[in-house]
């Protein structure tokens, strides 16, 4: 496996571009853009080695290459990478994404003051994105994960001189940053009780668990440890209640929203979940509660999509819930399907949102309400947005209904009837949202304001009909082709192969849903039946809970003013006037009050000078006297 | 007899010093002064040792009772008839009487047994005060010499100086 | 070599106080002349103490670079003896490099510069005194030698604020600061003297070998049981509270902050940076080293005052409006960090425990820098009157940044490995500590962003258009710390195998461990 | 009796050199008194130099035992010859300036030196007394010196009643202990104690009661609280230099007859009187440092801070053997060295200003550096940080007494130099952070050559001074940092007093 | 025959006069004058002693005779000093001394 050894130069190239365009890219031509994507690309082409020799490898099997990093005490710190099949999926997503994006970026950042930063911190990201996934301890992921969180703060921070842009950067953050404070626990947890970082030997441990065998691990502390690892993995996935932070990121710069917060770093818990997900066999409790935040996350987020205005807000929400929908088939053992639905969703919301981008770089629109028959101007936009908002919507031979029906099915199998119930209400709103964005904003007759609107140049119309291509055709790769790979499904299922099913009750179920919700949309909003407004005031106060978030923010805006800040500054008063003004400036003040009073003791008269003298001799003369006496 | 006259001359210096201590006008204390050294100086007789009681009279009597009465007249002024104690003089009395009643305890509670006495001659008295003890005599000579170049310093008019 | 190894540590102090001498004698108008002097100094020092650093064998481990000259005879037998292991190794280090930043920071520091530097060099030479000496008098010696210019440095170069509903004047930090840390120090003293004492009883009279204040002698009459447990449990807390009160140790902390605030930049970063760290190793040198049963009976009060210091700092520092405040009660959380990783007595938490000193002392000089270069541009610290400064000020707002992101435990920085060590040994004994102060370095991620978005980023106030980027000699200063932060986040195995041998060592004295 | 008179030559020639001052000074014009002070100075180096040789090494007592010349009173004659010198050198601009009959004084200086070493060699109670009597006689015209200024007289008849009446309790427990034991050498009065601990029946209070007074009447002169009341006063009144001479030379000659008389002849009784002392000195250093925070009159607050160190000598009688009497005299050393460095720093400030409240050093760093530096090098000292005597010498004295089982005293006496910190900063805090005051202000106005912000170039102190000064301040540094040469001398000093140990 | 004792309260009686004169008495003439009584009890305690416990050496007497001869110096000095006193400040009262305190 010659080539596989060398999986850890594709996050290498493009972490090396990082500095280097960071600090010399202003004396480089085009700011040093190309070396990022020179570094991506190589990774892309590095990542199709990779993948054919993983192919060739068969599926089975796990290869891990490590290297010492430092000591400490008896532990020894490593880095190092896994190469599986996951590895090899993720890899795929996020380099042609990455190299995707980053060629968009190109025409999309035309003219930024701040182009350079902009692509390294591109490299910096795809480098800690890729070495998240081929992590092969514990504490690589984690320092991986919160690199790329630190590269999503900046980015969504990028133009700071937004007030709205700082603060999306801080709330985004700080929201990952606590779910990290879980994740980091759990694998201080894990490490305590494994006494090491490896994801192998852990997994191994958990394995021996399940097997009922002699284990390091107890099945509390598995529990524990799977719970906490989830719960960080619902904040970078932005699960309810994290998911606050996902609309806000919209903030960013419209490819960032793109890579970053459709395809590739949300899906990070997805993936942590799935990495872990031996773990969380051990623990099945863990999982259940994986599904029930899945399903949760999964409908309302959805109806907030469906409540929304603003078109990237729409495409936010609608990824948040489709990490729901991951989620939930992760809860539901349903392993493959979500990595499949990961990458489909992944190249099809990549493609909605650049689509998106496109709309504002040419009509410098981001309200729906104010779109309409854009279409006419901007055609191929409007054609890869249909069919990224077709294969979300889980319309056949489009990837996303491949990847739908396999999670329908694992919930089937493995989940309650209520769970596959809801997981159908989920599938048909969010056909329904996106069918309504679409025909909103680009149907119906060309608004006043919108005529000088324009297409998107090539550097970004290729990327997006490059990915156009993925989000048909990718739904294909679950088929059996020869050549050693038998479908994805069993590509991914490590050694228990798990070929692709074809439920035919559930497809043509889904399918029916998802139609009919395209109807609707289609009926309502281009010719103006009332179905939707009936729909709408049958279900109050849903629409309206759904139009604020659910009143998420506001609880979370009202407990930090009114709790955290307000018991910090009770901490910090405590601290100055209790523990400072009494307990240290007291007693010195005392002192400095007994000399006032005491320098009265000398009155300035002999006598009284002599008076004290003679009472110390007979008090001196008496205490002398009395030791003596005593002893 | 010898009681009847140690119990006089304690009774005239006790007396005395009470003069000394109680009495109104200043120059009435300096006699009182004077008639309590003289006393003293009479119990140093009862105590054979009458050279002592001559330096005593000599000095004190004469000497340091007439300069006393010098510094009173030099100093004479508006202060007199007016009262001449203090305001803490009670509780002066209190540690006055607290330290005889200590004093008086201690000498009480030991007896040493004493020797009986014996006169000590004026040659004896003289040769151990210069050769046994010269050295501090030496120092005393020059205590009495600055504290008369220390008094003339001080007292000295510097009006009349250039 | 030998000979060079055997003078090098008493050079780490000469040159500095050779320096601060020198200086002395130049003229109060030669400006220029002093700096320059008191740069090639801090720039000799700095390279004297890699080189030392870099010839510290940790394979060997155990005391090196030891020498010693007999000071006084009996019966107090005191040895002017240096040497450094794998613990004081990196804090000479460290010491090395804030110096020379805190020269540069300090670059237009007025009016009478001259005596600035002067007391300046004295304060880092009694630094590196305590960091290389063997012997508890001479420790004390110069700790306090360290204290004593911290008066006038703050007196007089320091800065007095309004706070509307309080005051801090300069005089009042200066003064708290030095009385509080000479009131540790008595502590300190009641138990070294304490120390010598039952060495001598235990010797007793007219005994061969002699009661002295050497580290070794006390060792090994420690071993030989010369410190009675009892013993060992009334005089811990004198050193754990006395030196405790220099590392900023709750409910003793209340120095540090309003010091902070009073005091300039360089002092600032010298005291955070290096000063603090005095207390956590007189904690591990002297309470550790010599009363080890004492030390282990109490590790879980230290622990939990850590603990304390971590959570109770990062929420002070929420709602603090003054930059140097939030970074001083930052400091007091990090603190607590140093001080739980060393009371974890695990080889983990420890070894954590000396890196995240140097790092903190790193991070912490990087972040006063940053703030003095902002304070000297726009005069005020308050973070609600700033606002946007990265517009015009984007590289100091990067640095300032990269402290930040330090301080909240970002790997890729130092700060990250420090603490992860530090939560791994503190997750062996004390795992419910150990998740309190995952929770205090989450907080500290929120006050440092809020911090970040409220100060430096967001629409610019037109006040800060004619603002440029500081001076070249600060940032300069401010960028090596920043390369210093990243390259040991990277790669800290050098330190770390430094590090190792000297907690080895320690930790060896600890039957129960 | 008389075959070794010849040791006492330094005596006897330091007497002589006093007699011939006093007549120098009758044929000098008025001009040309300091001359005197040349004179003086020329005869204690050369004393100095003959004590030295002459009585290196000796260990003989004279008199039939009333004074020894042995390492311990060579060192303290050496010593006070040298601080005598210092004494003359740092008041000879102060005296030109504000005395009238300059001659005198400095034959009165050279008679209290005479008097404190004797005070050091005598070994029996009167020849003690006498000596003492002639160093206080001394000091009562000394501070009384100040003929016309009604300060220096008040401070001049408090002292000198207080001091008659204290000797007068003095000798009361002298005439008391005589009584009781009847004899009045150290060793004589060592070897009845002895016996009178050794059988408890022949327990007298006579004796008892004598030491207490014995011990008031010393207390009285090193103002060890309660018996400190005078000091404060004398202090602020005296004039400076002769507060400088006081607040150094009678208490180390103080203390070391009092260290002689309790390590020679109280020696056996320790545990009597070991406590009390200690609680003495408890008092004695508390009181006299937290009182010392509300003065505002530098002389005022270096009086009580005198007296806070004073409980720290007490101290190390507290703890009395041999490293006890080490640390004791290493501590009168230092402070000496340290206490003659600040006061003869606000002798040159008062030279040029005429002022001596604290509030009057505002802006000296800027104004006098020097001066400004000296007096804080020597503050620090005081209160006990290193490099400097202070350090050293607290850290030595504390050690000794913890090892007598004294460590809750030194823990106390470390708090209360804690304590002295404080108002030594304030002084700091005046000179270094505070502006000048108004006067100074005025005066740069008056002055057109300075500019007018700048504080006011109150003239230069002189050549001399600042020279003393200078050398002062390397002493303070010297003893901080190697005190090892002076340790030496110490020791073989103890052994003298206590027996080799 | 008289006993020591006798002599030694008379003396310590006279101190303790001489002692209420010092702390009772306001012009600075009269505490002189207490502190000659003092002196003398001294005198006497001393003399007495010598007399009774030590006739062959009689030291008492000896420290006796400068105790007088001290004492004479010490009034005339002090003498010069209120002198001084009064005539700048036209009073030798203890109250009215009081410039300095505190």
């Amino acid at each position: 496996m010659p080539t596989m050894e060398w999986a850890w130069l594709i996050p290498a190239l493009s972490f090396i571009a990082f500095p280097i365009i960071a600090i010399f890219g202003r004396f480089l031509p085009g700011k040093g853009s190309f070396l990022a994507i020179l570094a991506i690309a190589a990774g892309f082409v590095l990542f199709l080695f990779v993948a054919f020799d993983r192919i060739d490898q068969g599926a089975t099997g796990l290869d891990v290459f490590t290297q010492k990093w430092f000591q400490a005490g008896s532990a020894t710190l490593t880095w190092g990478i896994i190469v599986d099949p996951l590895t090899v999926v993720m890899l795929g997503l996020v380099t042609f994404v990455a190299l995707m994006v980053q060629v968009y970026s190109i025409g999309y950042m035309k003219g930024d003051p701040r182009y350079g930063w902009y692509f390294a911190l591109h490299s910096l990201f795809a480098a800690s994105m890729l070495a998240l996934v081929l992590a092969d301890n514990f504490l690589l992921l984690y320092v991986a994960w919160e690199l790329v969180g630190v590269c999503s703060y900046l980015l969504i921070g990028f133009w700071y001189e937004r007030q709205s842009a700082a603060e999306a950067a801080k709330k985004a953050f700080v929201t990952t940053r606590l779910a990290d404070a879980a994740l980091l626990v759990g694998i201080l947890l894990l490490f305590r009780e494994v006494g090491t970082f490896s994801m192998t030997e852990t997994f191994h441990q958990a394995e021996l668990l399940m097997a009922g065998d002699e284990s390091l691990l107890s099945s509390g502390t598995a529990l524990a440890a799977a719970l906490l690892l989830f719960v960080g993995a619902m904040g970078k996935s932005a699960q309810i209640p994290f998911h606050v932070w996902l609309p806000d990121a919209m903030e960013g710069p419209t490819p960032v929203s793109a890579l970053i917060h459709a395809a590739t770093m949300v899906v990070a818990g997805v993936f942590l979940v799935a990495r872990t997900f031996t773990l969380f066999e051990a623990a099945p409790d863990a999982l259940l509660v994986v599904a029930i935040i899945g399903l949760a996350t999964t409908l309302l987020t959805a109806t907030m999509a469906l409540a929304a205005t603003d078109l990237k807000r729409i495409l936010a929400y609608s990824t948040v819930s489709h990490l729901g929908l991951m989620m939930l088939s992760l809860g539901a053992f349903g392993y493959t399907a979500a990595i499949f639905h990961l990458m489909a969703h992944g190249f099809s919301k990549a493609l909605l949102f650049l689509g998106a981008g496109s709309v504002m770089h040419g009509a410098d629109q981001t309200d729906i309400r104010k779109m309409g028959g854009l279409a006419k101007v901007m055609p191929l936009t409007s054609f890869t947005f249909a069919i990224g908002a077709l294969s979300l919507a889980g319309i056949p031979i489009f990837a996303g209904f491949w990847s739908k029906d396999e999670i329908l099915l694992a919930v089937l199998e493995h989940r309650h009837w209520l769970f596959l119930a809801f997981t159908l209400l989920a599938v048909f709103l969010s056909a329904l949202y996106m069918a309504r964005a679409y025909f909103i904003a680009f149907r119906g007759e060309l608004k006043e304001e919108n005529r000088g609107a324009h297409e998107a140049p090539t550097s970004m119309a290729l990327p997006m009909a490059l990915l156009a291509v993925l989000a048909v055709g990718f739904g294909f790769i679950a088929l059996e082709w020869g050549g050693g790979f038998e479908g994805i499904g069993s590509f991914l299922f490590f050694d228990k192969a798990h070929g692709f099913e074809f439920n035919v009750f559930l497809a043509v179920g889904s399918l029916v849903l998802a139609i009919g919700a395209v109807y609707l949309a289609w009926a309502s909003y281009l010719k103006g039946k009332p179905y939707l407004s009936t729909l709408k005031s049958m279900t109050t106060p849903f629409p309206a809970l759904a139009e604020r978030g659910y009143f998420f923010d506001h609880v979370y805006q009202w407990t930090i003013d009114r709790v955290v800040l307000a018991f910090s500054a009770v901490i910090a008063l405590f601290d100055r006037v209790v523990v400072n003004d009494t307990g240290v400036d007291g007693p010195a003040n005392s002192v400095k009050r007994s000399s006032f009073n005491l320098r009265r003791h000398v009155t300035g008269r002999v006598y009284n000078y002599a008076l004290v003298m003679v009472l110390g001799a007979l008090g001196l003369g008496i205490a002398w006297w009395a030791m003596v006496a005593g002893g | 007899m010898t009681w009847f006259f140690f119990f006089l001359m304690s009774a005239m210096a006790l007396g005395g010093g009470i003069g000394v201590v109680a009495a109104r006008n200043v120059v009435h204390s300096a006699l009182f002064l004077l008639l309590s050294l003289l006393a003293v100086a009479g119990l140093y007789v009862l105590l054979l040792t009458e050279f002592l009681a001559l330096v005593q009279i000599f000095i004190y009597g004469g000497a340091i009772i007439i300069v006393l009465l010098f510094a009173i007249m030099l100093t004479r002024s508006r202060e007199f008839p007016r009262i001449t104690d203090n305001a803490q003089w009670p509780l002066a009395a209190v540690a006055a009487l607290m330290f005889f009643g200590l004093l008086t305890f201690a000498f009480l509670v030991n007896r040493p047994e004493a020797t009986e006495r014996s006169r000590v001659a004026f040659t004896d008295l003289g040769r151990s005060l210069f050769t046994d003890w010269a050295l501090p005599f030496e120092v005393a000579s020059l205590v009495l010499l600055i504290a008369l170049v220390g008094a003339i310093v001080i007292a000295r008019d510097d009006r009349r100086r250039g | 070599m030998a000979d060079f190894k055997s003078i090098a540590l008493l050079l780490t102090i000469l040159l500095p106080a050779g320096a601060g001498t020198l200086l002395v004698f130049m003229p109060r108008n030669a400006t220029m002349a002093i700096k320059s002097l008191a740069a090639l100094a801090g720039a000799l020092t700095l390279a004297l103490t890699i080189v030392i650093f870099a010839m510290y064998d940790y394979g060997e481990g155990g005391y090196q670079f030891v020498n010693a000259w007999r000071w006084l005879d009996e019966p107090l037998n005191i040895d002017f003896s240096l040497g450094i292991d794998g613990i004081s190794a990196p804090m000479v280090l460290l010491t090395g490099i804030v110096m020379f930043a805190g020269v540069l920071v300090s670059w237009n520091v007025a009016p009478r510069s001259k005596d600035f530097f002067v007391l300046f060099m004295f304060l880092v030479a009694g630094v590196f005194g305590v960091f290389v000496v063997r012997d508890l008098f001479f420790l004390f010696f110069f700790y306090e030698l360290a204290v004593l210019p911290m008066f006038p440095l703050i007196g007089i170069w320091g800065s007095s604020t309004n706070f509307g509903n309080f005051l801090r004047t300069k005089e009042y930090g200066a003064m708290k600061l030095t009385l509080y840390l000479v009131a540790g120090s008595v502590l300190v003293w009641i138990g070294i003297i304490a120390l010598y004492v039952a060495a001598s009883d235990f010797l007793g009279d007219g005994a061969t070998a002699q009661a002295g204040f050497s580290l070794e002698l006390l060792e090994t009459l420690g071993e030989d049981g010369a410190f009675s447990r009892n013993f060992q449990l009334l005089f811990f807390p004198f050193f754990m509270v006395g030196f405790g009160v220099l590392a900023g140790l709750w409910p003793f902390h209340t120095w540090s902050p309003d010091g902070h605030v009073a005091a300039p930049t360089a002092v600032s970063m010298v005291h955070a940076g290096v000063l603090m760290k005095l207390g956590a190793y007189g904690i591990i040198r002297v309470g550790m080293t010599l009363l080890p049963e004492g030390a282990e009976a109490w590790m879980p009060v230290l622990i939990g005052l850590g603990t304390v210091n971590v959570m109770y700092g990062a929420i002070s520092a929420l709602s603090q409006k003054d930059l140097k405040y939030v970074v001083g009660y930052s400091s007091v959380s990090h603190m607590g960090l140093v001080l739980m990783g060393i009371a974890t007595l695990h080889p983990l938490g420890l070894g954590g425990a000396v890196l995240q000193m140097f790092s903190h002392g790193i991070m912490t000089a990087l972040f006063f820098a940053v703030v003095g270069i902002i304070y000297e541009k726009t005069h005020t610290r308050d973070i609600t009157v700033l606002g946007g400064l990265s517009k015009r000020m984007g590289l100091t707002v990067a640095f300032f940044a990269v402290a930040g992101l330090t301080s909240l435990g970002l790997p890729g920085l130092s700060g990250f490995v420090a603490e992860v060590l530090i939560f791994m040994g503190a997750f062996q004994e004390y795992w419910y500590l150990a998740v309190l102060g995952v929770v205090g370095a989450a907080i500290t991620a929120v006050y440092i962003l809020r911090l970040l978005a409220r100060a430096f980023f967001g629409p610019m106030d037109e006040r800060w258009n004619h603002l440029s980027d500081g001076g070249r000699i600060e940032m300069g200063a401010a960028a090596m710390l920043v390369f210093i932060l990243i390259f040991v986040g990277v790669w800290p195995m050098p330190l770390m195998d430094v590090i190792n041998s000297g907690v080895a060592e320690l930790l060896s004295r600890f039957p129960g461990v | 009796m008389t075959e070794n008179l010849h040791l006492l030559l330094p005596e006897f020639l330091l007497a002589s050199l006093a007699l011939v001052v006093l007549g120098v000074d009758l044929f000098l014009p008025a001009g040309r008194k300091h001359l005197l002070a040349w004179l003086s100075v020329a005869g204690l180096a050369g004393l100095l130099a003959l004590a030295l040789t002459m009585l290196w090494g000796k260990d003989i007592s004279l008199y039939g035992g009333l004074m020894k010349t042995d390492a311990y009173s060579l060192l303290f004659k050496a010593f006070f010859y040298v601080l005598g010198g210092v004494v003359i050198l740092a008041s000879v601009d102060f005296v030109k300036k504000h005395f009238r009959s300059p001659g005198e004084f400095y034959a009165i200086v050279l008679f209290a030196v005479l008097g404190m070493s004797v005070m050091a060699g005598s070994v029996e109670l009167l020849t003690a007394y006498i000596a003492l009597e002639l160093m206080s006689f001394s000091f009562y015209i000394m501070v009384a010196y100040g003929r016309n200024n009604p300060k220096s007289n008040e401070a001049g008849i408090k002292y000198i009643l207080i001091g008659a009446f204290s000797s007068a309790i003095l000798l009361y427990g002298v005439s008391l202990l005589y009584g009781a034991v009847g004899v009045t050498r150290y060793d004589e009065i060592a070897a009845a104690l002895t016996t009178a601990m050794a059988n408890a029946d022949s327990f007298s209070p006579t004796l008892w009661v004598g030491l207490a007074l014995v011990l008031v009447g010393l207390g009285f002169k090193v103002a060890a609280v309660p018996f400190h009341m005078w000091a404060p006063d004398t202090y602020e009144g005296a004039p400076l230099p002769v507060t400088a001479f006081l607040s150094v030379g009678s208490k180390v000659a103080a203390f070391a007859l009092l260290l002689r008389l309790f390590g020679e002849a109280f020696m056996p009784t320790i545990d009597q009187w070991q406590l009390l002392v200690a609680v003495l000195a408890a008092i004695t250093m508390i009181l006299g440092n937290v009182v010392a925070i509300a003065q505002r009159n530098m002389k005022r607050l270096l009086a009580y801070s005198s007296v806070g160190h004073v409980g720290f000598m007490l101290l190390g009688i507290a703890a009395l053997s041999h490293i006890g009497a080490e640390s004791l005299i290493l501590y009168m050393v230092g402070y000496a060295v340290t206490s003659m460095a600040v006061f003869t720093a606000l002798i040159a400030f008062f030279n040029v200003t005429g002022r001596d409240d604290v509030a009057d050093l505002g802006g000296l760093a800027d104004s006098h550096p020097f001066l400004a530096a000296a007096m804080a090098i020597g503050l620090f000292s005081l209160s006990g940080l290193p490099f400097f005597a202070g350090f050293t010498i607290k850290f030595y004295l504390f050690t000794a007494a913890a090892t007598q089982g004294l460590l809750w005293l030194s823990g106390i006496a470390m708090l209360s130099s804690l304590i002295s910190l404080y108002y030594y900063l304030m002084v700091v805090r005046q000179m270094y952070i505070e502006p000048a005051p108004a006067w100074a202000m005025e005066e740069a106005e008056d002055e057109e050559e300075t500019a007018y912000d700048e504080p006011a170039a109150r003239g230069k102190p002189s050549k001399l001074i600042v020279t003393v000064l200078a050398a002062l301040t390397l002493g303070v540094i010297f003893v901080g940092i190697y005190p090892f040469p002076l340790l030496e001398a110490i020791k073989a000093a103890t052994g003298a007093l206590l027996g080799a140990s | 025959m008289i006993d020591l004792a006798f002599f030694q309260i008379v003396s310590a009686a006279l101190f303790s006069i001489g002692l209420y004169g010092v702390l009772a008495r306001r012009s600075a003439v009269l505490v002189l004058m207490s502190i000659e009584l003092m002196l003398n009890a001294v005198n006497l305690n001393l003399i007495a002693s010598a007399a009774f416990l030590d006739p062959s050496r009689f030291t008492g007497l000896i420290i006796a005779i400068f105790v007088i001869t001290v004492a004479a110096a010490e009034v005339g000095l002090a003498l010069a000093i209120v002198l001084r006193i009064f005539r700048n400040r036209a009073t030798v009262n203890l109250d009215e001394i009081d410039l300095m305190k505190g």
